[in-house]
């Protein structure tokens, strides 16, 4: 295994310079992710409009892998629709999971963020920030 | 290099008793501090074990009992002679964390200490026990106040003095977080000024240097077998008698009773009363072999050599810009840093990936300590007999190009 | 012989897998209820982990440490497999007695059960637990009669039905003094009818039946490695996930934490908030491998196997006069019995020295059951999958000559 | 290590018949021994005469090593003088740790029985009734 594989240029990229790090004033929705055991928290806004999610922005403090994967899902989920942002992030957990099959379309170039799944320390890095978003798309009934 | 044992074996060829670095040749193991290698005496114990002894112990007569009992209470004298206390003193436990619970329990059980203090630069194993068993049982819990990563001892006379009521400080001799070395002798002096008793966890200090138990008047100590060449699974509790004696159980069930009615139980004599169950039986022949194995070696040249690769690895990290080392400058055989453009674990993963070097991040079980020192968490490199200053060298490499790679 | 497994390997081979009948290939072990020998596999998967993946677990993310979770995660799994679990049910702990005491804590704590019951029969692990934490925290302690080796399920009724509160029946799958085994299903209907929760001991059943978690309804099982090839020090908890998820942890520290402040902690989730402090993860490795050995096996023709030793040791042992078995008559695995003029120590001491037979003799942790059967002391011979049907006429003929030596 | 090392004829001849078993109605002193791991538990009975020790007698239920010691003891106690018994008794328990030397003269026939030491399990059977008796002559101020 060599570093490129976890460490992309991709990741890296969307780490140190995401367009959708920072805060939404006017969100409709907000939710904290944390990661004890690496003392990373994340925050996670949202506004909607109109059954579908307009904005989507994240702040805090992260590893690469957990900031990287926060900007690709910030990307893939704004103008979606709710129904289908839900889909997107089922599919993109059930990256990570043995049991599930993934329609790997849906998630464009977040795709490349399954080559964590051989890091078994990092899952919950990358999978950080969507947990916290398939909470928030849950509680809208 | 002036580094070398009593009978003149090189330290530097330490490594060779090692299985794991015949395995991956290229290792640099720096998280000795969660756990420890094995030599092959270690790994050699527990096959014997397994093949000549195997039995449970204390209850058969059989002649497979009789050998695997000799050998386990054989493994507790070692343990008692290796911290000069006696073997009645020696409770087997599965590490460090039972052997404070266990205590943190039966001290509250018992009426006469009111109040826990424990600093704020604890492992969790040393302070959450203290500040649950303080709720469960209503005794007062003082989270004493830290200076960075070190204990004043302006705070500690100012918390302790003027008590009216029994209390236990329980404080590492070492902390685990960042290395720093408690005065020890010094606090066991104010604590029993005070009227109170102090618990050592020993889980980084003895593994590092010889204690003296009995000289020390402390009057607990905890350690893991697996941070000083054990195995996983076994370690220790060593109490003043009297205490233990006076203390009541913790956990009931085989080896730990005397006679057994419906409706009440008397106890054994210490220290079975403390143990429950069939202990790590094949643990602690290995804990036997890793102790042997550490009296093999002259302490004081490997309490040296470790001091020496922790100021050089103090010199080589405070050279690279941006990082910050967050352990005392005196701090022994653990150093700890963050760097203020790396995330503590990309660090470590590009360090395993690209260096083999193998370092430790996130918050060590210390989280009011990371609080303490205002960061999230940090990384931390730790040092035992088989390091090397080669291995110093290839960390600061790896650091710097981690640096240049994140950057 | 139509002793075989799957694969065809005749039973009367499986000796050769254990290391321990090489060294004494004269050995007759019938010691296997106080501790089982170990195949090769179970002693090279810990030399196997302790040369190549030798780290602490769940915290760092360099390669061993990676690699040592995976395996750790991998144990756990294979443990939910083999009782038909999932892994977030299974806690691992030292062994049945740690599993026992940490559920008679936790539900001590919890304010839902006023009541523990466990029959007279039960290993001291099982019975001292909930008698000493009913005197601790209040709560009402029944040793329920048995009759001779059995209880009858008259008895259980009888108290356990119109309960008004939450009780809690903790009792062997299997007794270790007798080898009596419970009707589980129907023990299980009338607890859960009466409103109670049941807690299996299973260090004697588990190693010897496949048992369906799930599907058993049980509430809470027990086990310990050792007891079922795999190496001491580890052990199980197996239990419901909405009352796992309900009761308050029993010991602090590392690994069990989610956030820890300065006066109050929260914890992780299950299992991982039951297991406090480096759990024996080696031992976890070799109970992996002890597991996939028993999954090698046909576990039925295995039980059938054990079964019929058993009953020939019945028939053997019956035909010895002057000598009284005390165990039911379909005991399983197991048979106990005391000569009317030989000591059990001594019968025990002359069969391990004339004819290298390993029994045991002693109150086998279970007082109030020898109390119950009027003696004080018994022999016990216990069968596991390597032994033979002469290891069975060694026996008789040991005692028989015992008999005349003593007589 | 072969039976006859345990078992002697000794030891078997003192445990099926000792002329010492039995109680003692007007005893000066009464002790129980008990080996609870065992199941054995035995009771001393002795009775005292100026200074001397006139009678004893063991009762109860133990293995052959212990009751064999016990009969032993008695054997060699009837008739000494307390301070004597002492020295006895605590020569006898000597031959059973590991940094006391013994003056095994004292000890006679008992002697033999430090073979046991051999057997780890068993010491506790053979200086079970000794233990006791150890006890009883200490009280005696
Ligand atoms: C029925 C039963 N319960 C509990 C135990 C205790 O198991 P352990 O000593 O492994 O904790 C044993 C064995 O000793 C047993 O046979
Ligand atoms: C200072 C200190 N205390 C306690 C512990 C807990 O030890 P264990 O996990 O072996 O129980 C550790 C190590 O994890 C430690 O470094």
């Amino acid at each position: 295994m060599s570093l490129d594989d976890l460490y992309t240029d991709f990741i890296l990229s969307h780490s140190n310079s995401s367009p959708h790090k920072g805060t939404l004033e006017d969100a409709d929705l907000r939710e904290e992710a944390r990661n004890l055991s690496c003392g990373d928290e994340l925050e996670i806004f949202m506004a909607l409009d109109d059954g579908r999610i307009s904005h989507v922005r994240f702040d805090g403090h992260g590893c690469a892998i957990s900031v990287a994967s926060a900007s690709v899902m910030a990307q893939l989920l704004e103008g979606k629709e709710i129904l289908r942002a839900r889909e997107i992030v089922r599919s993109f957990l059930g990256l990570f999971s043995d049991d599930e099959v993934v329609d790997e379309t849906l998630l464009d170039d977040a795709v490349v963020l399954k080559q964590v799944k051989r890091f078994p320390m990092r899952v919950k890095c990358v999978t950080l920030a969507w947990h916290a978003v398939e909470g928030m798309l849950k509680d809208l009934e | 290099m002036p580094l070398s044992n009593d009978s003149g074996v090189s330290l530097a060829r330490i490594k060779e008793d090692f299985p794991v670095f015949h395995e991956y040749p290229g290792l640099v193991y720096l998280d000795n501090a969660a756990t420890t290698h094995k030599p092959d005496t270690v790994i050699n114990a527990l096959v014997s074990f397994y093949t000549r002894e195997n039995s449970n112990v204390h209850r058969a007569v059989h002649r497979l009992a009789e050998r695997a009992t000799v050998l386990f209470e054989d493994a507790r004298r070692a343990v008692a002679d290796f911290v000069n206390a006696v073997p009645e003193q020696v409770v087997f436990t599965k590490g460090t964390t039972e052997s404070l619970n266990l205590l943190a329990y039966s001290l509250s059980l018992s009426e006469e200490f009111k109040t826990f203090i424990a600093p704020q630069f604890e492992h969790h194993s040393n302070f959450v026990p203290w500040q649950q068993m303080s709720r469960r049982f209503g005794r007062e819990f003082i989270p004493l106040e830290i200076n960075g990563a070190e204990l004043e001892l302006d705070t500690l006379e100012r918390v302790i003095s003027n008590r009216k009521n029994g209390f236990v400080l329980a404080v590492s001799g070492l902390t685990n977080s960042t290395g720093f070395k408690l005065p020890i002798r010094q606090v066991v002096d104010m604590v029993h000024k005070s009227g109170g008793i102090i618990v050592i966890d020993g889980a980084q200090l003895i593994p590092h240097e010889p204690f003296d138990f009995e000289d020390s008047m402390v009057d607990f100590l905890a350690f893991s077998a697996h941070k000083m060449l054990g195995p996983t699974g076994i370690g220790a509790l060593v109490g003043k008698r009297e205490l233990l004696e006076r203390l009541p159980p913790f956990a009931f069930g085989g080896e730990m009773i005397d006679r057994v009615d419906l409706h009440d139980t008397t106890f054994a004599s210490i220290p079975q009363k403390f143990e429950a169950g069939t202990p790590n039986i094949a643990g602690a022949t290995g804990f036997l072999a890793a102790i042997d194995y550490l009296n093999g070696l002259n302490r004081t040249i490997v309490a040296e050599h470790i001091e020496r690769l922790t100021s050089l690895c103090h010199e080589e990290l405070s050279s690279i810009p941006g990082l910050r080392i967050l352990s005392p400058e005196k701090s022994h055989g653990i150093v700890s840093f963050v760097h203020e453009s790396v995330h503590p674990h990309d660090l470590a993963e590009f360090l395993s990936q690209n260096f083999d070097v193998a370092i430790r991040s996130g918050h060590h079980c210390a989280q009011p300590q990371m609080k303490g020192l205002g960061i999230r968490s940090s990384c931390r490199a730790s040092f035992y007999i088989y390091n090397t200053v080669e291995d110093v060298e290839v960390l600061a490499k790896g650091i710097r190009n981690a640096v240049r790679w994140f950057g």
